[in-house]
Order: C-alpha cells, then structure tokens, then sequence
C-alpha cells in the first residue's frame, strides 16, 4: 500500500498525521487496545452468554498463570533477553509443591517458600551463564527447559491432588464482584502483579534501566548503568515469576502435574509479542502483556462458544483469527520511521 | 561494468599485512571448531563406553549400526537447521517448519493412500511419484511464501508471523488427513526414507546433496552476503541498496521447502502420515542446531557448515541415550547438561576463565 | 447465536452439551471424537466441541465456557487425573451433570460427576502381561516402549503390566524408553534396542500403543529379524493398522480399547439430566485379540 | 598546576593490534588538554581505558595523586570522570530527559518515591538550555539528527557535576554555533578548576580552546606540548611522522563557474515536518555543497533525493528523465550512492569484514546472482585500504574493531568503489583526520573531473567553500539562497547561513 493510492489517501494521511502522536511511546499500545476491544465485542454479539461479567472475569482468572510468567517473560524481553524455561518451571514447581505438601508432608507455606527461592536461583544462575560468558540467552534457557521438565519428572511421573485442607481453603477462596461473579486468587495474584511491575517499569530506576540494557546493551554500559545487576535480576525475576505461576497452577487446579505447563513458553511469548514488545528489546510494556494474554484468552473461549469447531478447524480458526488481529493492529500502527 | 571504482592515486602502502587467505580460514573454522570438537567428544564418550556403538556391520547390502542410525535420523533436524540458519541470519527465526513438515507429509499421503474421508481424495495422482513430490512441496513452497509475505512485505515480527502457521499449518495438515492417520504401500515413495543406495541410507544422500546445493547457492552466489548484511544492520543495509524483503522472502521460502523435503521423508520413513507428531517441537531441535553451529539468534554471520554439525551433535545424544537405555526422566536433565556444556565450550570468557584457573594452579 | 435458537426450538428442547475432548493425537482419539459427534447428530442432540489440545488448562476453560453458556450436561475425558475437582465444583453449583469419560478424574467427593465411563488402562496393562505369560510360558526378555512419560496411559499401563510380571522371575524388562506414543519414535527407538548389548536377545516387545508398536515392526524388518516370531510383539488399543499388521502376522496380540462409546455416552448424558440413577462407573468393554482372531475381525473394524 | 588524572606507561594490545604502548598522559585540572592523533592513533583506546571500559595490559593511572584502576564506567563515573565517548551512546528509544538522567535519576518523596519526571524534563531543559538546544526533551532520542543527539550526549556529561570531563570528538558533527556554545561552556568549566580531555581532528578548533596538546601516533606518545608553544604544521607532521609543507585544500582555483548541463534535478522536493519543498539542480562532474544549521534540513533533502524518506511533493528528473524512485535501490540504480551521516546507525556492518563493507553496495546493485569474485574483492579492498590510509593490518577483520575515523574512511570507500554517477556525502569526513581529509578531498575531485556529480555536506563551511563550486543555502529546512562561481566564500555561506 502506497500514498500514492487515491484511496487509501485519505486515512494515510490521518495516518501519518499520527506519526507526531506515536513517538510517545502509549501510543501503539492504545491501538492494541481497540483491537482487543473490537474482537471482544465482536465475539459478545456473536455468542449469547459471552457478555456477562463472569466470561470476563474468566479471560483474567483462566489465563492467570499464563500472564504471570508472560509478565516475568516482558521483561526479559524488554531486556533483549528471552526466556523458554517458564513453562517447564511451571510443570516443575507444580509438582514439587504437590508432592511435598502431600507427600512429604511439608507445610504448603514451606513448600511454596522454597519453590519460589528455587525458581529465582535458577533464574540467577541463567543470568550469571548469560552476562558473565555472554552465551546467548535462547540456548542458555532452553537449558532450563530441559532440566526442569526432566526433574519435574523425577520429583514424580504421576500426577498429584492436593488436599491439604489450608490449600484448598486457598484454592476455592474467590473475591465475589456482585452477581454470582467472582474473582479467583490466581486472578487476584496476577492483577496485583500487574500493578506492581508496570509501577516499576515505568517510575523506578531499574525498570528505566530495563529499558536501557535493552535499547543499546553497549551505550548502556558506557553510560555507566549497572548493567549486570539489571540482566541478572531480570532473569531472576522471571525464574521468580515462573515458580510463582507454577504456584498459581496449583491453586487453580488443586493439584500438581509434571507435564503442566508444556509449550507453555511460545504462548507467553506470543502474548508478549502481540502485546507489542519487541523481541528486540528496549520497546513495549507489561500492560501490553496483559492486553496479548487477553486476546488469547478471547480467541480461546470465542472457539469453545462456537463449539462447532473440529480440532482442525479450531487451530485454522485461531491461526486466521491471530493474523486478523497482527495486521489490523499493523494496519492501524504507523511504521517506525527508520533513521 | 567496472567494479573497481575510478583510478585513485596509491599513497604510501598500508601496514604491515597478513596473509589475507590464512585469516580467513581461521575465521571460518573458529565458527565450526567447538561444535565439531563436542561432536568428537560425544563420540569418544560413546567408544569408551558404549558397547558397540561404533559397531558397523554389512547385512543384506545395507550398512548397519548406530553411527549409520545417527546419519539417517538425523536427516530431518540436519535439512531443518539449513534452512532455520539461514532465516535466522536475516534477524529471523521460522516456528512453523514442524507444521510445514506434517502439511507437506500428510498431503503425499493422502495422495498415495488417497482415503475417501480427505479433501484430497478427487487427485488420482497415485501412480506418478514426480507429481506427488511436485504437489506435496509446492504445498510446503506456498507456506514459505506465506510466512516471507508476513515478515518482508508486511513486516511483522518473524516470531508471531511463523507462529500462525505453526498452529494453522498442523491444523491443515489434520484437515487433508482428516485427522486419520493415513498409511500407504508405495514401494518408491517409500525408498525416500526407508530407502537405501550404495549401502547407505538414502535420506543420508538425499540430505547430503541437498546441503551442497544450499552450500553452494548461498556462499557461491552473493546470497550470503547480502543476508549477512541485511540480518547485521537493516538500515545500513537498506541504505547500501540490498533489498531485504527479497533476500527474506527467499530464506523463508528456502526453509519452508527443506521442511517439506523432511516432512515427505519422515513420512515415507513410518509408511504413513502422523499429522499430529510428525516434526513436533523439531523447530526447537532445528534452532538448536543453528545455535550450536555458531549462528548468532541476533542475525548476521551464519555457518551453514556449522549448523550442520550441530544437527549431528544433537541426533548424537538423542542416539546415546537411547542406545544407553537411560530412563526417560534422566534423558532430558543429560540433554540440558550438554547444552549447557555446549555453549560454555563456546564462549570465548569461559575458555579465558579456565585459562587464568590453570595459570593460577600453576602458581 | 444457536444456544438460545436450539433451547426455544418448538415444544421439546434438544440438548445442548459440552464434550471436553483431550486432543486430536492419535487414530484413536479421532474415533472417539467421531463416534460421539455422529451419535449427537443422531440423536438430535446439539454437540459443544473443544479440543484441548492436550492441556489440562485448555479443557478446564472449555467446562468453565460450558458453565457459561449453561449447558444441559457436560462430557469431559480428563487429560490427566487430578487438578479437576474445583472446576467440577463449579459445574455441580451450576446444576451441570458432568459424565467423564475414558480417564477417571480423582476426586475427593464423588458427587462431583455423575458417572464415568471409560478403560481401565490399569487393567490393559494386565492383560497384555497375561497374555505375555501364556504365550511364552514365563520366559521372557521384554522389551518395552513407554508412551509419553508423565501421561495417564503411559504410567497406568506400565503399572499394570509390571503387577502381573513381577510374580514371573524369569520374564524381565530389559530395555524400556519412550516412544512418545508415535510411530517415528517408536522405530527410532526400536532400532536403537535392537542395537544395544541387550537388545540382542530381545525376544518380547511390549509398547504401550499400536502406533509404537507399529513403527517398531519396521525397525525390525529392517534390522533383518521377523516381527511376530523372532520378536512377540504385543500392544494397546486395537486401531485398525493394528489388526492388519496382526492379519500379516506381525503383531502378535492387541489390548483393544474400544473408542466407540458415543452412543453409551449419551445414553448416560439423557439419564443423568433426567435425573435418573446411573451407576457411578461403567467399563466399556474392550476385548483382547490375537492372530488367529485378527483375521475375521479385520473387515469389522471402522478405525 | 597539579595534575587532575595522569597515567602512566599505559599499554594496551588488541588481537594483532598494539594499540597503546607506554603512553604517559597528565590531565591538569583548569586546563583544556587536546589529545591529537590520526585516525587509529589510540585516542579512543586511551580514553576507554582512563575510564574502565577496556581493562589494559601494563601501566598505572592516578587521580589527584591516588592511584586508581576504574573496572567499568559506573566506577569512573563514582570517581566523578565524566565522558562522552566518540560515537553516539544513547538510548535511541528512550526520551531526551531520560537519557541525560539515567543512572541518577530524580526520585519524589527524597529518593522513596517513584521517578520524579517533571523535575527530570525541568533539569534536562536547562542542562541543554546551556547549550542553546531548546528541543521536546520527552521525544526520543532517534527522532533527532546526530548533530542534536551529540548535543544530548554532551549536556548528559556536563550535568554530571565532575572532576573530570572527557570529550572524544564530541563536535564532529556540530556547526559552529553549537561549537562556540560548546566551547563557552568548556571555558566556564575551566575557570570552575575542571581538566578537561578533548579529541578532535579540527586543528582550529585545537588551538582555539585547548591549553596543551598531547599527540599519539601508532599508539605511541610523540609529545606533550603547550598549545601556544606549537605551530600547526609541526602538530600535523608530529601527528602524521612525516614534513608536511602545507595543508592544502583541493582546486577551490580551478572550478568552472560556468553552469554545466543539469545532471539530476529536482523540483518542489519536500515532505511535510522534514525539510522543502525546494528545487535543486546538479551537473554532471558539478560539486554541489549544501550548506545550514544545525536542524536546517540537510541531511532530510539528501534522504529525499535519494528516496532514503519518502518525499510527499516534488520531481525528480534524470538525464531530463522524470524518475519516480521509491526506494534507495531505485536510486542506486540510477547512479546514486549516499553516505550518511550517521555511521554507526546507518553506515557500517559492524560483524562484517573490512572487505565485504566496502563491496557490499557494489554487490547489492549487481544482485545477487552475481557475485564479485573473492579475488576481486580482495584488490578492492587492498586498494582503498591503501588509498584512504584505513588503518588496519587485515581487510577480513570485523569493522566494528576499527577505529572510529577508519570507519567513517571505509564507508566512503564503500560508496567509491560503486563508482556512482551522484554521490551524496553527507559528514563525510566526519572524525576523519587532516591527512585523510587533505586525500579524500583530492581523490573526490579527481572524480568529479572524471564526470561524478557529488552533493556535498559537510558541518565545515571551510570544507565546503574550497570544494563546491555551488552552495545550496537551507535555512529552518528551506532553501534560501544559491552562491556560486567565485562567490563561494567562507564568508559568504556564513552570512548567508546566519540570514
Ligand atoms: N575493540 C578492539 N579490538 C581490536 N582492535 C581495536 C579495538 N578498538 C580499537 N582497536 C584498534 O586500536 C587502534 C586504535 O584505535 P582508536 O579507536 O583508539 O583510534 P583513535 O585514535 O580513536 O582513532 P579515531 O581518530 O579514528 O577515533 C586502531 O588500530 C583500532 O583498529
Ligand atoms: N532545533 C531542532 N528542533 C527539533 N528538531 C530538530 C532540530 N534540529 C534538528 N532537528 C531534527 O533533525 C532533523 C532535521 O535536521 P537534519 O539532520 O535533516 O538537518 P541537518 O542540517 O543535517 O542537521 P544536522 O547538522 O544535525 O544533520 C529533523 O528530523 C528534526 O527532527
Ligand atoms: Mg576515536
Ligand atoms: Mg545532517
């Protein structure tokens, strides 16, 4: 599509016109939004039922632990890192958490304590192999995949309920919202997260400094930022947001699983992605993030309302449906001018 | 045209030079000499302790052992990596090649086996195999199109825009089979990946040709160059005239047809199309490869050499551990050891780490 | 929007129920998926699909979307056993009768579904120990390919089989890996038995579906040996390349567990929405077949 | 006067490279220390090690007596050694306020509360005020030339209340207002007891700020002198190891002021916020010069012509064919090459070799199913290597590993070996040193004669004036006047410029 195209004239020059607006960085993200919006509504006056506050509530609840660990994943993006050993921390703390409190009878307190340690540790340890002997990050944390699901196995191939009392009481508690709607503890986690991280990425020092090993690792550097504790602690904090979406897995479904959480990492990266990170780093947000897993989470109940669907056609459908919104989304972005 | 640009008055020559050619090569080694020496230590491994590993025996005419088991089954990630390195140079990455291997999988199938319930059972193409190849990776061609239309014309970001074919693409796949899982009798479309020549296996020929041809198109035209150059620096690339959409489109179309070779080749392999796991996760195996042969994710200076022998590094393992019978639990904690061995053995501070450790036990 | 046309539809309402299906990955799991389609059709019965691709979390959302449109009952086949128990919860506050199928889902409290119907993987893996044990009186070097670790089938039919070979000293498992439940892995896999130090006298093949087994075959042939003499094969499920590779005499017996129960499925779904008694669980009954029976089964099978 | 930072017998040795061997240098506090040298001399190299980026093989530094050995830059920052290293490093999508801040941002609430932005944007305001930049500091930085965001860069330095401040040709890119606002303040700072380090190849520039003048050559130190104390030509011929007789700029005598046949014209050139629309019109074998300000729209209209950007309005005619090129490539293949100006952004390949940046551009306009032979290749890049002096041992050594100055030649480089009919420079000698320029200057115009048109921009109105034989005046991104033939004086553009 050119200007020179009489008809796509008139909004191309609305577009460019926008140009001035999208150097401030929400920008983009506002577009994301409507996107999110226009399908939202789309599938409400497609599918009776849909629009109730429950549904809505369920696309934060259901996709909890995925926006968790894709919160953890931002920033690691945001960094020009990228981290695929969330989904296996997941499967990995679910079932070291299962098995402990029910096993070894470890109280859910300790057990829940010592995984999120672990969870950091090993985020620690993959920052430390990234900065300190520059090895790339893809490699490095597909390193983490492979050990976590392998000892997520070890720990035990059987899959394990959780009926300590505390636990379950903490599972089935929600927040009622009026109606019979309510909002479950994993949602809450995931919201309050939420507000904390985009707090900091956006108004505290490191979070700037996020933004600046991401930007120009190099320039970074030589403007004196602490850049290895910046790389690390990312990565840290992702291995921390992991454990705790494997945590936020137990709580949804009362029960652990080694498998649970397998080629979790692509949807969290997808959902970053099409939040409007760049993969390569310095650009987007974890509010971004949110708006990805929503979608997701649309596309998602929007095939279980169709219900008509056959399996092929449900992963059709979600391809067509995710390249609509990607360039509907484009569409509506104006390019970054290249300099 | 001349290609050296107008006469220029030579001052007073430059310093001291190197022999440019040595330089060179050991630039080019330095890329393929760490995986090739994990290769070598696999294997030494393997004869120290694995009992006839290295046992190669002739039974009816056919090479017969486990180091011909690595050649054979390492075919798929080996034609995978070729292309992933390549789309990878250009700043890229393609999530879709295990999809595209089951599409292109499935619809030689069905053509073969031509089921009643598939879409594709109006073709009556059975008899002729050039015309089923020919279908079967125009199909797997139009997807490379695809994902390079996405990435180079409408410039989304290689990741999203290979993920939807990645989901899609398996969806198709199901949709020509119909979710079955086709099986066939077809004696010559079978010796594709079952086949053998001169004693070895023919996937191993195949893919051998294959990466020469590749090898070959890519380092002996300008290709390489201008990947390099676009993956390097796309402004500065732009600004020097390279076209990149071009140069993408053509490594996405590149990767997707070696996948959909690997796809006809597994799939010739089992006799039949297993549209829901032929080529799953591979694309991980196959961007491994890439890694280990040297090819920064970032873009820019690619070893196809390289990624070569990561895929044999990887078959390696997997083959080990089989062939040691480790229990399936312990197989992924080994494989994550050895990829992190890998990329220490790589990088150059580690090595510079050990170095001083050894200098200062010497003190 | 069809919920709502299908609940005014003239003066009886059709049903309206949600089936949470695993996924989409093997022969065996489609003809489950198509059996239960066909018999919705039949019976008039408006179907809710969901392929959870699988993931647990996929279904549960499936059944949390089924809570939402308000269906009139809810088939689920659990991708593993546990984690189901507050999602069932809810569906039980909504009203919703769930029938599981095909995997139990344990529970704590089983008024959380009406019923399940399904095999008894535990019990697959027991028989096709005992037909090990009859067909070599005892002796065995077994070889075994495990399906994908960590999976229900996987762990129960292993479960079952040791049960059985433990009390028969001279029958062991020499060689067990997985097999990821798909053919290519199986013959991968296989090749690989065949050359290991033991894998020389490899004698019995024990896969914990026909798909690995049916790969193995290949691995064998290839390696020189005869498939059902020089090595018994058994395996699980029963699909019909199954039955035609044992008609070739290369498999020597499957456990078939049978798919088809679309129809005793909604047979279950109309009585526990007409609050009628069901009993809590029903086997389907799955038959065991061997070579000699392989032969006049074959045209009979539909998957 | 006590030395502020001095260091002593400083070596450092890069793979195949001995870039500093033994170097003694004393920074005295209240004076301006030049530091001189050709490109590759190891200015930089030096710089980077006074203050923790590279890690050196023998030798010790001292600052205000104590030794000091600065691991990284935050440390050299603690030590309050302020630096503006040679090539831009900021963070190019990040605002102007952030950038100057980041590492000591302002917090609410004494340090407990999150960023306090507005007294960020007030205080990055002011610290450019200084400077005479008055911009949108919330915009990012990409959004501006490299002239402004040199100017960011140097704010950021200045704003950091040091012992020390580094400058590493920090005006390479700057006209002379910025230059002289640059150098008031530097002279402000002096007066406050600063030693100030400052690397530049322009020897006006030297003498008017520098006290004393330390000069490298092949990483080794020629000398240590009072600025006054040394004349120009032995600066350069210590600088450069030879006699020099003068230092003459190319035949400003022998140009033709006679309107040649108009090679590329176009008309009503512009494009909304940037630049034009304006006309403009070159001879074949003409030297055009575009002269302007910072900001005044020169860079866009070569970006234009070139169809770097797309232009909203306007022609453009070639040979009087009207040419519609939507692309850089178009534009190569007409003839075109354009040399940005940034060469760190636009210019080079970092991880490519010496040899594939130069013949890159020639291979992209061949295609690709035409290689150049390896062979070829390998005399191209000897031959300039040779002919703009590029400083290294190794034509297949990645680019990045050069020296700035070395870069800038091997763009250049780049764009003469694709013998173009219109060559574009813009900063073309950009951290390039005397004696390069003194060749390059040559070498263009012999081109010319041979019938290359070249639009030419260039920061050093000297420059220009002894090169064009036609300047283009752009003023607030319009055309506002053309001097040609023998009016085209220093003087003159500079009257013209200022309006
Ligand atoms: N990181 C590096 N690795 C290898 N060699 C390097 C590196 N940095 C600089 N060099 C070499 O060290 C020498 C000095 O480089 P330096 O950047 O100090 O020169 P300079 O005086 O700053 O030149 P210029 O005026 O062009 O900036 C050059 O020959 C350069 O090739
Ligand atoms: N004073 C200014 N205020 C805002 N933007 C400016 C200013 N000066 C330059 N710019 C930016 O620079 C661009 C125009 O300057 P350009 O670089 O084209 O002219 P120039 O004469 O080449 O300046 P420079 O010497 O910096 O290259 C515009 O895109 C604008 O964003
Ligand atoms: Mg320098
Ligand atoms: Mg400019």
């Amino acid at each position: 599509m050119s200007a020179a195209n009489p008809a796509a004239f008139g909004w191309w020059s609305a577009r460019n016109r926008l140009r001035g607006v999208s150097s401030r960085s929400h920008f983009p993200l506002l577009m994301t939004c409507v996107v999110f919006l226009l399908i939202y509504i789309a599938a409400c006056l497609r599918y009776r039922g849909f629009f109730s506050l429950q549904v809505a509530v369920n696309l934060i609840g259901d996709n909890a632990f995925l926006g968790i660990a894709a919160i953890g994943l931002t920033l690691v993006i945001l960094c020009g890192g990228i981290d695929l050993s969330v989904g296996a921390v997941i499967g990995c703390t679910s079932i070291f958490v299962a098995t402990m409190t029910e096993h070894r009878g470890w109280s859910p307190a300790l057990a829940v304590g010592v995984a999120l340690a672990a969870g950091t540790a090993l985020g620690v340890v993959q920052g430390m192999l990234i900065h300190f002997f520059e090895l790339p990050p893809f490699l490095v944390t597909l390193g983490g995949l492979f050990l976590c699901r392998g000892l997520g196995l070890l720990i035990s191939r059987e899959s394990v309920a959780i009926l300590n009392p505390l636990y379950v009481k903490l599972s089935s508690w929600s927040l009622p919202l009026g109606g019979h709607a309510t909002f479950p503890l994993v949602g809450v986690l995931f919201v309050a997260l939420l507000c904390i991280v985009s707090y900091v990425a956006a108004f505290r020092p490191i979070g700037r400094y996020v933004y600046a090993v991401g930007g120009n690792e190099q320039s970074a550097l030589l403007m004196g930022l602490p850049v290895a504790r910046t790389k690390i602690g990312v990565y840290a904090f992702a291995g921390f947001c992991s454990a705790l979406a494997g945590i936020a897995v137990t709580l949804y479904t009362s029960s652990g699983n080694a498998l649970t959480g397998s080629g979790l990492e692509l949807d969290a990266i997808a959902a970053v992605v099409v939040g409007g990170t760049l993969l390569s780093g310095g650009v987007g947000g974890p509010i971004g993030t949110l708006v990805g897993v929503l979608i997701f989470g649309v596309i998602q109940s929007a095939i279980a309302f169709e219900g008509t669907l056959s399996s092929w056609w449900a992963r059709i459908a979600i391809g067509i449906l995710l390249l609509g919104f990607i360039l509907l989304q484009k569409l509506l972005q104006p390019e970054r001018t290249n300099p | 045209m001349n290609a050296v640009g107008g006469t220029i008055p030579v001052l007073d020559p430059p310093a001291a030079k190197a022999p440019r050619a040595k330089v060179r090569a050991s630039g080019a080694m330095a890329t393929v000499l760490y995986p090739t020496i994990a290769l070598a230590l696999l294997l030494l491994f393997n004869l120290l302790f694995t009992a006839g590993f290295f046992h190669v025996e002739v039974r009816d005419g056919r090479l017969f052992g486990s180091l011909i088991d690595i050649l054979n089954r390492g075919t798929p990630v080996l034609l995978l990596s070729l292309g992933m390195t390549l789309v990878i140079a250009t700043g890229g990455i393609d999530l879709s090649v295990g999809a595209v291997m089951a599409l292109a999988g499935a619809v030689a199938a069905c053509l073969i086996a031509r089921p009643e319930d598939s879409p594709l059972h109006v073709f009556n193409v059975s008899h002729s195999l050039p015309l089923i190849l020919i279908i079967a990776l125009s199909v797997a061609l139009l997807a490379g199109l695809f994902n390079g239309i996405l990435v180079a014309t409408f410039k989304l970001q290689p990741i999203v825009a290979t993920l939807i074919l990645m989901v899609a693409g398996r969806g198709a796949a199901q949709l020509v089979t119909n979710g079955q899982i086709p099986t066939f009798q077809h004696p010559s479309f079978e010796f594709l990946g079952s086949g053998f020549l001169f004693g070895l296996p023919f996937p191993l020929i195949l893919a051998v040709l294959i990466f020469l041809v590749i090898l070959g198109f890519v380092r002996g035209s300008a290709l390489g160059l201008l990947i390099e150059a676009v993956g390097n620096n796309p402004v500065a690339a732009r600004l020097a005239g390279v076209q990149a959409s071009g140069v993408k489109l053509v490594c996405y179309v590149i990767s997707a047809l070696l996948a959909g070779v690997a796809g006809l080749i597994a799939t010739a392999d089992i006799k039949a199309a297993d549209v829901n796991n032929t080529g799953l996760y591979l694309e991980l195996d196959a961007i491994l490869a890439a890694a280990i042969g040297g090819t920064s994710l970032a873009g820019g200076r690619f070893s196809l050499v390289g990624a070569a022998v990561g895929a044999l590094v990887i078959q390696t393992l997997t083959t080990t551990i089989l062939a040691r019978g480790i229990a399936p639990e312990l197989t992924l904690v080994i494989k994550a050891a050895v990829v992190v061995a890998l990329c220490l053995l790589q990088s150059s501070k580690f090595r510079e780490l050990l170095v001083r450790i050894a200098i200062r036990r010497r003190a | 929007d069809k919920t709502s046309e299908s609940k005014q539809e003239g003066g009886k309402k059709s049903l309206v129920v949600g089936f949470a299906q695993v996924g989409a990955e093997s022969a065996w799991r489609t003809a489950n998926s198509k059996s239960i389609k066909d018999e919705a059709a039949k019976r008039g019965i408006e179907l809710k699909f969901v392929d959870a691709q699988q993931k647990q979390e996929n279904q549960i959302k499936a059944v949390r979307s089924f809570i939402a449109q308000k269906v009139d009952a809810i088939v689920l086949a659990p991708v593993v056993e546990t984690g189901f128990e507050p999602v069932l919860r809810e569906a039980k506050q909504a009203g919703i009768p769930v029938v599981l199928s095909d995997r139990r889902a344990d529970v704590t409290d089983d008024s959380l579904y009406a019923t399940f119907i399904g095999a008894d993987f535990i019990e697959e893996g027991r028989r096709a120990a005992k037909f090990l044990v009859v067909k070599t009186g005892g002796k065995a070097t077994i070889a075994e390919l495990q399906g994908t670790p960590g999976s229900a089938p996987a762990n129960d039919r292993k479960k079952g089989f040791e049960e059985i070979i433990k009390d028969h000293p001279d029958m062991k498992v020499v060689l067990s890996q997985t097999g990821d439940f798909t053919r290519a892995k199986g013959k991968e896999v296989m090749e690989a038995f065949l050359k290991s130090p033991e894998g020389k006298n490899i004698n019995v093949l024990f896969a914990h579906n026909d798909d690995m087994a049916l790969g193995a075959i290949q691995a064998i042939e290839a390696a020189g040996l005869k498939p059902g003499k020089d090595i018994i094969i058994v395996s699980i499920d029963g699909v019909k390349a199954a039955f035609e590779a044992m008609a070739e005499g290369k498999l020597n017996c499957t456990v078939e567990c049978n798919p088809l129960i679309g129809p005793q499925v909604f047979d279950l779904v109309e009585k526990a929405v007409a609050k009628q008694a069901v009993p809590k669980r029903i086997d389907v009954q799955e038959g065991i077949y061997t070579e000699e029976q392989a032969k006049e089964a074959l045209p009979t099978r539909q998957y | 006067m006590e030395t502020a930072l001095s260091a002593r017998g400083l070596t450092k040795r890069f793979p195949g490279v001995l870039a500093l061997d033994s170097v003694d240098f004393h920074a005295r506090a209240g004076e301006v220390h030049a530091l001189m040298g050709e490109n590759g001399a190891g200015k930089s190299t030096l710089i980077k090690i006074l203050t923790g980026v590279y890690s050196y093989d023998a030798g010790q530094m001292f600052l205000d007596g104590k030794a000091i050995q600065p691991v990284s830059p935050l440390h050299a920052q603690r030590l309050r050694i302020a630096t503006v290293y040679q090539e831009v490093n900021l963070i190019p999508a990040l605002s102007v306020a952030e950038n100057i801040y980041l590492g000591r941002m302002p917090k609410r609430w004494g340090g407990f509360g999150g960023i306090d932005s507005r007294a960020m944007i007030r205080g990055a305001k002011n610290s450019l005020a200084q400077l005479d930049v008055h911009i949108d500091v919330t915009k990012p930085v990409q959004s501006f030339s490299v002239a402004l965001q040199q100017m960011v860069a140097i704010a950021r330095s200045l704003s950091m209340s040091a012992k020390v401040l580094i400058l590493d040709e920090p005006t390479s890119s700057l006209d002379r207002p910025e230059v002289e606002q640059l150098f008031s303040t530097m002279r402000r700072l002096k007066e406050n007891g600063l030693a100030i380090i400052f690397v530049t190849h322009f020897l006006d520039q030297v003498y008017a700020i520098s006290d004393r003048i330390t000069v490298l050559r092949n990483g080794r130190l020629v000398g240590e002198h009072l600025a006054r104390d040394l004349p120009r030509l032995k600066l350069v011929s210590e600088m450069v190891g030879r006699d020099v007789a003068e230092l003459k700029h190319g035949g400003a005598a022998d140009r033709q002021s006679a309107p040649l046949s108009p090679f590329v014209e176009a008309k009503g050139l512009g494009r909304s916020g940037a630049v034009g629309p304006l006309d403009l019109s070159i001879g074949r074998g003409e030297i055009v010069g575009l002269a302007g300000l910072l900001g005044s729209g020169r860079t866009e209209t070569a970006r234009l012509l070139f169809a770097a950007d797309k232009p909203d309005a306007g022609t453009i005619t070639v040979d009087g064919r009207t040419q519609h090129l939507g692309n850089p490539r178009n534009a190569i293949a007409l003839g075109f090459a354009f040399c940005p100006e940034d060469r760190k952004v636009a210019g080079i390949l970092p991880d490519l070799s010496i040899r594939e940046n130069i013949v890159v551009a020639l291979q992209a306009r061949r295609g690709w199913w035409r290689p150049i032979p390896l062979r070829k290749q390998r005399e191209m890049a000897e031959k300039y290597i040779a002919a703009l002096r590029i400083a290294t041992n190794d034509a297949e050594k990645p680019i990045r590993l050069l020296s700035g100055g070395n870069q800038q030649k091997a763009i250049l480089a780049r764009w003469l070996a694709a013998s173009p009919t219109l060559l574009i420079l813009d900063e073309p000698t950009r951290g390039i040193d005397v004696g390069a320029k003194a060749e390059i200057s040559a070498l263009v115009e012999k081109l010319c004669a041979e019938g290359m048109s070249l639009l030419f921009i260039s920061s050093e109105l000297e420059e220009v004036a002894a090169l064009c034989s036609r300047v283009i005046v752009l003023r607030d991104r319009q055309k506002v006047g053309e001097l040609s033939g023998s009016d085209v004086t220093e003087k003159a553009i500079l009257t013209k410029v200022a309006g």
